[in-house]
């Protein structure tokens, strides 16, 4: 092991470590005070962070060509443990009140980040495929973790179940890439691929590989688990899910693709085209008819997947590529912290036993806790795409990427679904502020926090989103 | 020697029936000796290329598979028992109470 | 600091102290809260004044610009740029005048929910003066929505008991319009590399065709919000639910955000298109001025009345912005102005009664000049304001307009309409006389009508108005008499952006 | 400020006084006059209306040592954009000097007889408060009258054209909650409404007008439209005039929008006397001298309003004398005499015209003046009847007036309700000439002055109206014989009516009560009559036509242009004056040979469907309604009923645009929250947008394999694509 071996994996070695050590610690820690546990595992994602964020502008690779710490991965890595901080943050207060407090909860949120930023780090699809595992086997047990609600125990079995399927097709994919270039490093791929003509193997083992992120993603149709794992796992989970797994199956997708397979672009263009259009209007369309908040968040999330995958769709143009992936991790940071203040929102409203969910739950939010009222309405606001929020810069970044790259009609449906998807969030606006009702919230620091940071972020990163994109194009020049 | 295609066609053969299996069994454990299956005609797909190309990264690979596939089982068996407890029942289709 | 300290700047965007402050007074400190919006909105008018005495009325460019990037990556180039010429100062002033005054005509009206009742009128403040004052597309593109957000609200909480529909009503048509006016937004953006509307302007050079789809796209967006006939279907719905201070600034202001939308993008913008749709604009204003005219005097709800005569009052206004000479735009400016503050006005002290009757239903009113001669005595100057009585502001506009109008007409920019526009239009001027007479013959002369006997029933008896009532509509009668009498320092605001603009047009 | 001329201005700078003291009258009055008594606030309002006289007269020194030249002062900007430009300008001429001193001479007058007259009035009609409105209305008249005629620009005119039509709406309506009689009613009202609709029909002509003259003459200034008028094509120039027509017709009140004039009596007298007789109505009079240069160059739109004018006066004489109401009588009147004055400037006859306008503003305001000083007598009357039949105690004492009349004011605010005068038991009204008779013994002033106005409304020499309407008669027979011939049976048809009037009014018998007991008004009332009554006798004297008489002829030269100076033609002034001895015997025989007795028919009668014709105005009010009013109402509640909002906006918007969208969102929505379930929902689809959501949610079915399948299916299609395409 090198020097540079080691500098690549550190951030992940940290928090691998921490999180053993916290495994280890929470033993000693009493049952009543599992706070501290939470404690500790933000201080080591702040401290990853940290280290993260010092890092930023080095580029080095390890093991062989298998992970790599560029400016991609550092970018996806900052956004990752950011989401870990935010989803302690939701949990803290939330799996007390559920009475679902143990501290493994913590160790397996840091285990699963940890798998999301090794999957932006992968530079060989067997560190993708274990990355993936990583990440989604502490999430199978966290969807399971409320053992006593059936609900939990049915979003657990149903997501590992389909996620162990979706798997299955993504070490076939692997199989077959190896099979076709005699290599699973994606560097040499591309190197075999330049020499020989491409093959039809190659081509399937890719789709089978798009097939294992899809689902992590939750595109059309690979997207039939989410509403029903995101409903029934705790909140606090769901929340972490939507967008941790979303960016580290994001981030993947990216770096194989992009890097991988310019050479299959003509034909995944189209599959992505498709893909990305079916789930914006599926997502959409199917969110109108939902009254459950949490079915409604996961049907969005699962429309906002297809919007960010626009943003691969010209991933072979390379006059453009750029501007549009930085467009899209521009709209996943965007998605990210909306997100959690959403979901933020509904942890707050949320009672015992699944109750406090439905829409009509949030009549009269606006008279009784005004301030969570004018969140929620800014998340939605930021959902829809409309000012003064990060999810219209998000939008626009996005929409105008996909046009300069000449599709037209993508943008035009990522318009159209937009404007549909107007009518259910405002549904809840319209129903915090102009129903009556009696609506309890809960009011704890770390929520108020999470939902409070996220607010302002959501709107003030929107009157200055040029450093932020900036970024983002930093970050991705490399890959191509 | 036997030619790669015969192998990469059987694994291709236990793939689908893996698939199959999954969308056709309603018990919980088939479904998921059905996923380890899938999991297998990679493993056996990949060791087949692997030793075609005289390249131990395939090997590797299958026993990363394998590992993980461990892993999983233990996490998803945990997963059926509990299930179980609470539906005495590991049949998948009694597992539909979230939906729409 | 400089970024804040622009005034352009500070006066979209003073009112957020007020809205942040708001949300730190406790919801049981009803007062303070007024007193808090009274203040901050006052301080805006303040501001708006420092703009005004910056203003330099000769200079046809714009001023006061405030510009910087905003988004000008992944192809984009969109900035916060805000500027100020005779065409939007008026309205400006308007809006931070009417914003106090609204405020202060809720101060009994609203007592639920006071606190988000006073930040939304904060916030339709800056979503008004933003679109006044952008000079970005995209910019104005947000505020134009924007503005529909707290009306919405306002509609929608404090409204009538078909509130909601109302509001959903109201936002659903402006948004509807807004649509394609964001498509063709976006093309002018992408298509001429900036968002900016001067370099759009100056660029020029859009093929006829597509200035006429374009004109169209952003006429829909405007008509509505106008509303021009026959896109008026919204607006008595909206008026007749909203609660008073939401009907003078919807009628006051957000209504003049169609008009001025016109004069700001479609003139100059699509010159081409300009010239062919003018006849065909002006043909709507007729009608909407003839319709609404006669739509109002079968009105037996008093704000449903006033809000049909917008209908008329805005046919006016448009029939005069596509007059395409100095006159009718000059004209049409000042009767947005006038519009605003008449309507505004009468709806101010509609609300007034109301507050006391309970009812709109002008017919069993009566008489009721005897009880509240002050009352009458306003309600009458407004009145005649509102029907252009020379002296007052309504005929200033009214009269410029016309005029106008006719010279387009006899000049050929009207085609086959010719003179005919201004001659129908004039009988306007007949009809407004018959339904305002009428409404104030119905509520304030004649036999005692049974609504006093109702309120007394209900243990009220009828006042006239109380010193709140008459200082807040005091300062509209100030600017009824001075637009009226001595309107040349607003035409000298006016005028010189006028010129530049009708300059700028390839008039036949 | 500039000064157009380089003469003398003298005192020019007084111009805009003209209009700032009635403003200020009116201003003191409205802030302060709450604090006043009633003689303070008429004293006010006197005083403004005098000042503006005295303002008057100084310009009339200034204009005559100039020899009446126009002289301009420009008070302000006012609206300059394009190449509109327009300032307050106000315009000293000969024209308007005369203008001036009779609306300030005669409002003063008017002003103090209305202090006399209200303290009544209003007394009558239990509300004391309304007193200072009437002063504050009446100075308002001043200062828009003021602006009319001092107006330097046709704008600037329009602008007291309609300010007068608002002052008359305000003060018909001035007892808006009562009818004629004081009843509670909506008739009063209706009548304001009605004067300022016609006359806003009026000033659509009048806008017109100014609109295709800017374009024409690219001004609305006097001097400099007239400077061009041999540039124009006369067609355009015959546009403008007829369009001024119609603003004549309307505020003039000649035919066809004369209908508002008489219901304008609704009015306290002395509006009558000032706005609707003397001052208003003479403004179209004013217009088309002040427009003479437009109309003398097209002799075809002078013919018109020659023949509009003469239509006008024997038709309204006509209606007049079959009319039974002191003050509808002399409405009518009024209207056929603004017809001789509208005839006269439309034939060219200029000074005819304003002279006309002159002495009738003195004996018509005289007439209408003395007939409301008769109705207060006959109020008074009838109230002392009234006690005297209540309470057999008071009978009419002179030091108990007040007392009773308190009682009275208790006895009808007590019965307020069910009307104020079927208190009384009858519906009395004082304004008929069939309960009146014999007033000549217990009103003796009023009876003389009244005697004063009418010989000179009658064209008796060589009382005022004489001279004047001779004038134009002889103009007439000059220039256009069929304008004569119907002026001149219009001038028999004057002198029959106001024949019939004093005959019924002041001799014979008391044919009531009331009439019986009436009382002669007080000083302040009679003063005025008294100085009225010397004017109407003596105004011929302004320009008799002799030669060396000529005065007004001259005065109004400098303004009017070359006017020819007629003597006297003694066949006109023969006819003219024999037809109005005439009609005066014939009446003397109808009403007072045999006196007219109390129900008895009006001898009239006999003249069958023509007196029904005089007397119900020849149907025009009921036409009107039949062919304007009536339409116009049920269209708008047709477009507004039936197209806008039934189908409009309930069908299109709601049921078309809304239904949609609520089908695409709500109802699907909220029915499936009431419902709950699929099947509820199945049923409830309406919409693609609905029915694809309901299949996803369908689909959506729970079951993991069924998930399995749709990622199979994915990667199915995926492939199929990618090794088939």
């Amino acid at each position: 092991m090198t020097q540079s071996d080691l500098t690549t994996i550190l951030p992940v070695t940290i928090l691998t470590v921490w999180a053993c050590v916290l495994l280890l610690v929470d033993l000693l820690i009493p049952k009543t005070r599992k706070g501290i546990t939470a404690l500790l595992s933000a201080l080591g994602l702040a401290v990853t962070l940290g280290y993260t964020l010092a890092q930023i502008g080095s580029e080095v690779t390890g093991f062989n060509g298998m992970v790599t710490l560029d400016g991609f991965s550092i970018f996806v890595n900052a956004l990752l443990l950011v989401s870990g901080l935010l989803g302690v943050a939701l949990a803290y207060g939330y799996i007390k009140r559920m009475g679902i407090e143990r501290g493994e909860y913590y160790t397996l949120l840091l285990f699963s980040v940890v798998g999301m930023m090794l999957m932006a780090q992968a530079t060989d699809l067997i560190v993708v495929f274990l990355a993936l595992e990583l990440l989604s086997i502490p999430l199978y047990v966290l969807a399971a973790f409320a053992r006593d609600k059936t609900d939990s125990e049915e979003a657990g079995l149903k997501y590992f179940l389909l996620g162990a399927f979706s798997s299955g097709f993504l070490v076939y994919g692997i199989a077959l890439i190896f099979g076709a270039t005699h290599t699973t490093n994606i560097f040499a791929i591309v190197e075999f691929v330049s020499t020989s003509t491409g093959s039809l193997l190659l081509t399937i083992g890719a789709a089978l590989l798009l097939i294992g992120f899809g689902f992590k993603v939750a595109v059309v149709p690979f997207h039939m688990w989410t509403p029903d794992v995101y409903q029934g796992a705790p909140t606090a989970v769901t929340a972490f899910m939507t967008s941790g797994a979303k960016i580290a199956g994001f981030a993947a997708l990216l770096r194989v693709f992009a890097t991988a397979f310019p050479s299959i672009a003509a034909d995944m263009t189209n599959v992505f085209w498709v893909i990305s259009a079916a789930t914006m209007i599926l997502g959409n369309v199917a969110a109108v008819a939902q009254t459950d908040i949490k079915r409604l968040l996961a049907y969005s999330s699962i429309a906002h997947a297809g919007y960010i995958l626009m943003a691969f769709v010209p991933y072979g143009n390379e006059t453009v590529v750029a501007t549009s992936v930085a467009a899209g991790l521009f709209y996943l940071v965007a998605y990210v912290f909306t997100n959690f203040g959403a979901w933020g929102v509904v942890i707050a409203l949320e009672k015992e036993a699944g109750k406090g969910l439905a829409l009509d739950d949030y009549a009269g939010l606006a008279k009784k806790h005004p301030a969570l009222a004018a969140a929620m309405t800014i998340f939605m606001l930021s959902l829809i795409g409309l000012p003064p929020t990060i999810g219209l810069i998000g939008k626009l970044y996005l929409f105008r990427a996909v046009i300069d790259a000449g599709f037209v009609w993508l943008a035009i449906i990522g318009v159209l679904t937009s404007v549909v998807s107007a009518f259910y969030y405002l549904r809840v606006v319209v129903i915090m502020y102009m129903k009556d009702g009696e609506p309890a919230a809960e009011r704890e620091t770390w929520l108020d926090t999470t939902t409070l940071v996220t607010a302002l972020v959501t709107v003030v990163v929107s009157f200055i989103p040029q450093f932020l994109f900036a970024w983002a194009s930093e970050a991705v020049l490399k890959l191509f | 020697m036997i030619p790669v295609d015969y192998y990469i066609i059987l694994s291709a053969i236990l793939f689908t029936i893996g698939v199959l299996g999954v969308l056709v069994r309603r018990n919980a454990l088939i479904i998921f000796m059905s996923i380890e299956l899938m999991l297998n005609a990679a493993n056996l797909a990949i060791v087949a290329f692997g030793s075609v190309f005289e390249s131990f990264s395939g090997q590797i690979f299958v026993f990363f598979v394998i590992a993980v596939a461990a892993a999983e089982v233990a996490v998803g068996l945990a997963l059926i028992v509990e299930i179980f407890r609470s539906k005495r029942s590991i049949d998948v289709d009694q597992v539909s109470s979230l939906k729409g | 600091m400089e970024f804040i300290l622009q005034p352009l700047t500070l006066v979209i965007f003073f009112p957020l102290v007020g809205v942040l402050a708001l949300l730190f007074i406790p919801s049981e400190n009803k007062n303070a809260m007024r007193w808090t919006a009274l203040a901050v909105s006052v301080a805006t008018f303040v501001i708006s004044l420092w703009v005004l005495g910056r203003f330099d009325a000769s200079n046809t460019d714009l001023q006061m610009v405030a510009r910087y990037n905003w988004i000008t990556v992944a192809g984009w180039n969109i900035q916060y740029f805000l500027g100020i010429d005779g065409l939007s100062i008026l309205l400006v002033l308007l809006t931070t005048l009417l914003t106090p005054i609204s405020i202060l005509s809720t101060w009994t009206a609203v007592e639920e929910r006071v606190k988000e009742y006073m930040i939304f009128f904060l916030l339709l403040e800056i979503g008004m003066n933003g679109v006044f004052l952008v000079q970005d597309l995209f910019l104005f593109y947000i505020f134009w929505e924007f503005t529909l957000v707290p009306m919405y609200f306002i509609i929608g909480i404090w409204g009538g008991p078909r509130r909601i529909y109302a509001a959903l009503k109201f936002f659903l048509y402006t948004m509807a319009g807004s649509i394609l006016m964001l498509l063709a937004i976006l093309w002018l953006g992408i298509h001429g590399k900036t968002f900016s509307l001067p370099d759009l302007i100056a660029q020029g050079g859009i093929p006829a065709n597509i200035q006429m789809w374009l004109f169209i796209a952003f006429a829909a967006a405007f008509a509505i919000k106008v509303p021009m006939w026959p896109l008026h279907s919204w607006l008595p719905d909206a008026h007749v639910e909203a609660p008073t201070a939401g009907s003078v600034i919807l009628a006051g202001v957000l209504l003049k955000l169609g008009t001025y939308g016109f004069v700001r993008f479609n003139i100059p913008l699509f010159p081409e298109a300009t010239l062919q749709a003018a006849p065909w604009i002006a043909l709507l204003g007729t009608i909407g001025i003839i319709y609404g005219a006669a739509v109002s005097y079968a009105q037996p709800d008093i704000k449903k009345l006033v809000a049909y005569s917008s209908v008329s009052h805005l046919g006016f206004v448009m029939l005069g912005l596509f007059a395409l000479n100095p006159e009718g735009i000059a004209g049409a400016i000042l009767q947005m102005i006038n519009h605003g503050i008449s309507t505004g006005a009468l709806f101010l002290l509609v609300g007034m009664v109301y507050e006391q009757t309970h009812t709109r239903e002008f017919r069993v009113y009566g008489g009721l000049w005897k009880i509240m001669p002050v009352f009458g005595a306003i309600y009458l100057i407004v009145s005649l304001s509102s029907m252009g009585l020379p002296g007052l502001n309504g005929f200033v506009g009214e009269f410029t307009i016309l005029l106008g109008a006719w010279g387009a007409g006899q000049n050929g920019i009207f085609y086959w309409g010719g003179v005919w526009f201004a001659g129908i239009s004039a009988i306007g001027v007949i009809m407004a006389a018959i339904y305002i007479l009428y409404m104030f013959q119905k509520m304030f002369m004649g036999p005692q009508g049974e609504v006093v006997e109702e309120t007394k029933k209900h243990g009220r008896a009828i006042r006239d108005l109380n010193w709140r009532e008459i200082v807040t509509v005091v300062p509209l009668l100030i600017l009824i008499f001075w637009i009226g009498l001595y309107p040349a320092p607003f035409f000298n605001l006016i005028a010189p952006a006028v010129n530049h603009l009708v300059g700028t047009l390839p008039l036949p | 400020m500039h000064l157009s001329e380089s003469v003398n201005t003298g005192f020019l700078f007084l111009a805009p006084w003209l209009v700032f003291f009635p403003v200020i009258g009116l201003l003191i009055n409205t802030l302060f006059g709450h604090k006043f008594s009633e003689r303070m606030i008429g004293a006010v309002a006197s005083l403004a209306s005098g000042a503006a006289f005295v303002v008057s007269v100084l310009l009339y020194v200034t204009v005559s040592g100039a020899h009446g030249e126009a002289m301009r002062w420009q008070l302000a900007e006012w609206m300059h954009i394009g190449t509109l430009s327009l300032d307050w300008t106000f315009r000293v001429d000969s024209l308007s000097t005369t203008m001036m001193l009779v609306v300030s001479g005669v409002g003063t007058l008017i002003h103090i007889y209305a202090i006399g007259y209200m303290h009544e009035d209003v007394r009558f009609k239990n509300d004391v408060g309304r007193f200072r409105r009437f002063f504050v209305f009446l100075n308002l008249f001043i200062a828009a009258m003021m602006v009319l005629i001092t107006g330097d620009s046709y704008l600037m005119l329009f602008v007291g054209w309609e300010g007068v039509g608002l002052c008359s709406f305000l003060l018909v309506g001035f007892w808006y909650e009562l009818d004629l009689l004081a009843r509670p009613s909506w008739s009063n009202s209706f009548a304001a409404v009605k004067a300022f609709v016609a006359n806003r029909v009026g000033d659509f002509g009048f806008l017109i007008a100014t609109f295709i003259m800017f374009w024409a003459f690219g001004s609305l200034q006097f001097d400099k439209v007239f400077q061009q008028v041999p540039t124009v094509a006369p067609g355009v120039i015959i546009a403008i005039t007829l369009f001024f027509l119609l603003g004549v017709t309307g505020k003039s009140a000649q035919v066809p929008l004369y209908v508002w004039l008489p219901d304008a009596m609704a009015g306290p007298t002395p509006v009558s006397a000032l706005i609707h007789a003397a001052t208003m109505v003479t403004a179209g009079v004013y217009l088309v001298a002040r427009s003479a240069p437009l109309y003398s160059s097209v002799p075809e739109a002078q013919n018109i309003v020659a023949l509009v004018g003469a239509v006008t006066a024997l038709f309204a004489a006509t209606i007049a004398a079959g009319q039974f109401d002191i003050k509808k009588v002399l409405a009518y009147s009024t209207i056929s005499q603004l017809g001789f004055m509208v005839a006269a400037v439309g034939m060219g006859a200029y000074v005819a015209g304003i002279f006309h306008l002159v002495t009738h503003a003195f004996f018509k305001a005289l007439l209408f003046l003395s007939a409301g000083s008769v109705i207060l007598g006959m109020e008074r009357g009838h109230h002392h009847a009234a006690h005297a039949n209540h309470d057999n105690h008071g009978k009419g004492k002179k030091g108990k007036r007040k007392e009773e009349r308190h009682d009275a004011r208790a006895e009808r605010s007590h019965s307020d309700s069910e009307g104020a005068d079927e208190a009384h038991g009858e519906v009395f009204d004082p304004g008929d000439m069939r309960n009146m008779g014999g007033l000549r013994k217990t009103m003796p002033v009023t009876f003389w002055v009244y005697m004063a106005g009418m010989v000179a409304l009658s064209g008796i020499p060589p009382f005022s109206g004489f001279w004047s309407k001779d004038e134009i008669l002889l103009d007439a027979s000059m220039h256009n014989q069929a304008a004569y011939w119907l002026l001149t049976i219009a001038a028999f048809f004057t002198a029959f009516y106001m024949g019939r009037q004093i005959w019924m009014v002041f001799f014979g018998e008391a044919r009531h009560e009331a009439a019986a007991r009436a009382e002669e008004s007080p000083k302040v009332i009679t003063v005025p009559l008294i100085i009225l009554a010397a004017l109407a006798v003596l105004g011929g004297a302004l320009n008799l036509p002799f030669e060396g008489f000529h005065n007004l002829g001259h005065w109004l030269e400098a303004t009017l242009g070359e006017v020819e100076s007629l003597p006297l033609n003694l066949q006109v002034a023969g006819i003219s004056t024999l037809l109005a001895l005439l009609a005066i015997l014939i009446s003397w025989l109808m009403y007072a040979r045999k006196p007219f007795a109390k129900d008895q028919t009006d001898p009239l009668a006999s003249l069958g469907l023509f007196f029904k014709g005089m007397n119900n105005k020849w149907w025009m009010d009921e036409l009107y309604h039949l062919l304007f009013i009536n339409p116009y109402i049920k269209i708008s509640y047709f477009i507004a009923e039936v197209i806008d909002w039934r189908f409009w906006h309930d069908w299109f918007h709601e049921k078309v645009i809304m239904g949609t969208y609520n089908w695409i969102s709500f109802t699907g929505l909220n029915e499936y929250a009431d419902q709950k379930g699929i099947d509820a929902f199945a049923n409830g689809l309406g919409t693609w947008t609905q029915s694809l959501a309901g299949t996803l949610r369908k689909v959506q079915n729970g079951f993991v394999r069924s998930y399995a399948l749709s990622i199979l299916l994915g990667v199915v299609l995926i492939l199929g694509y990618l090794i088939f395409k």
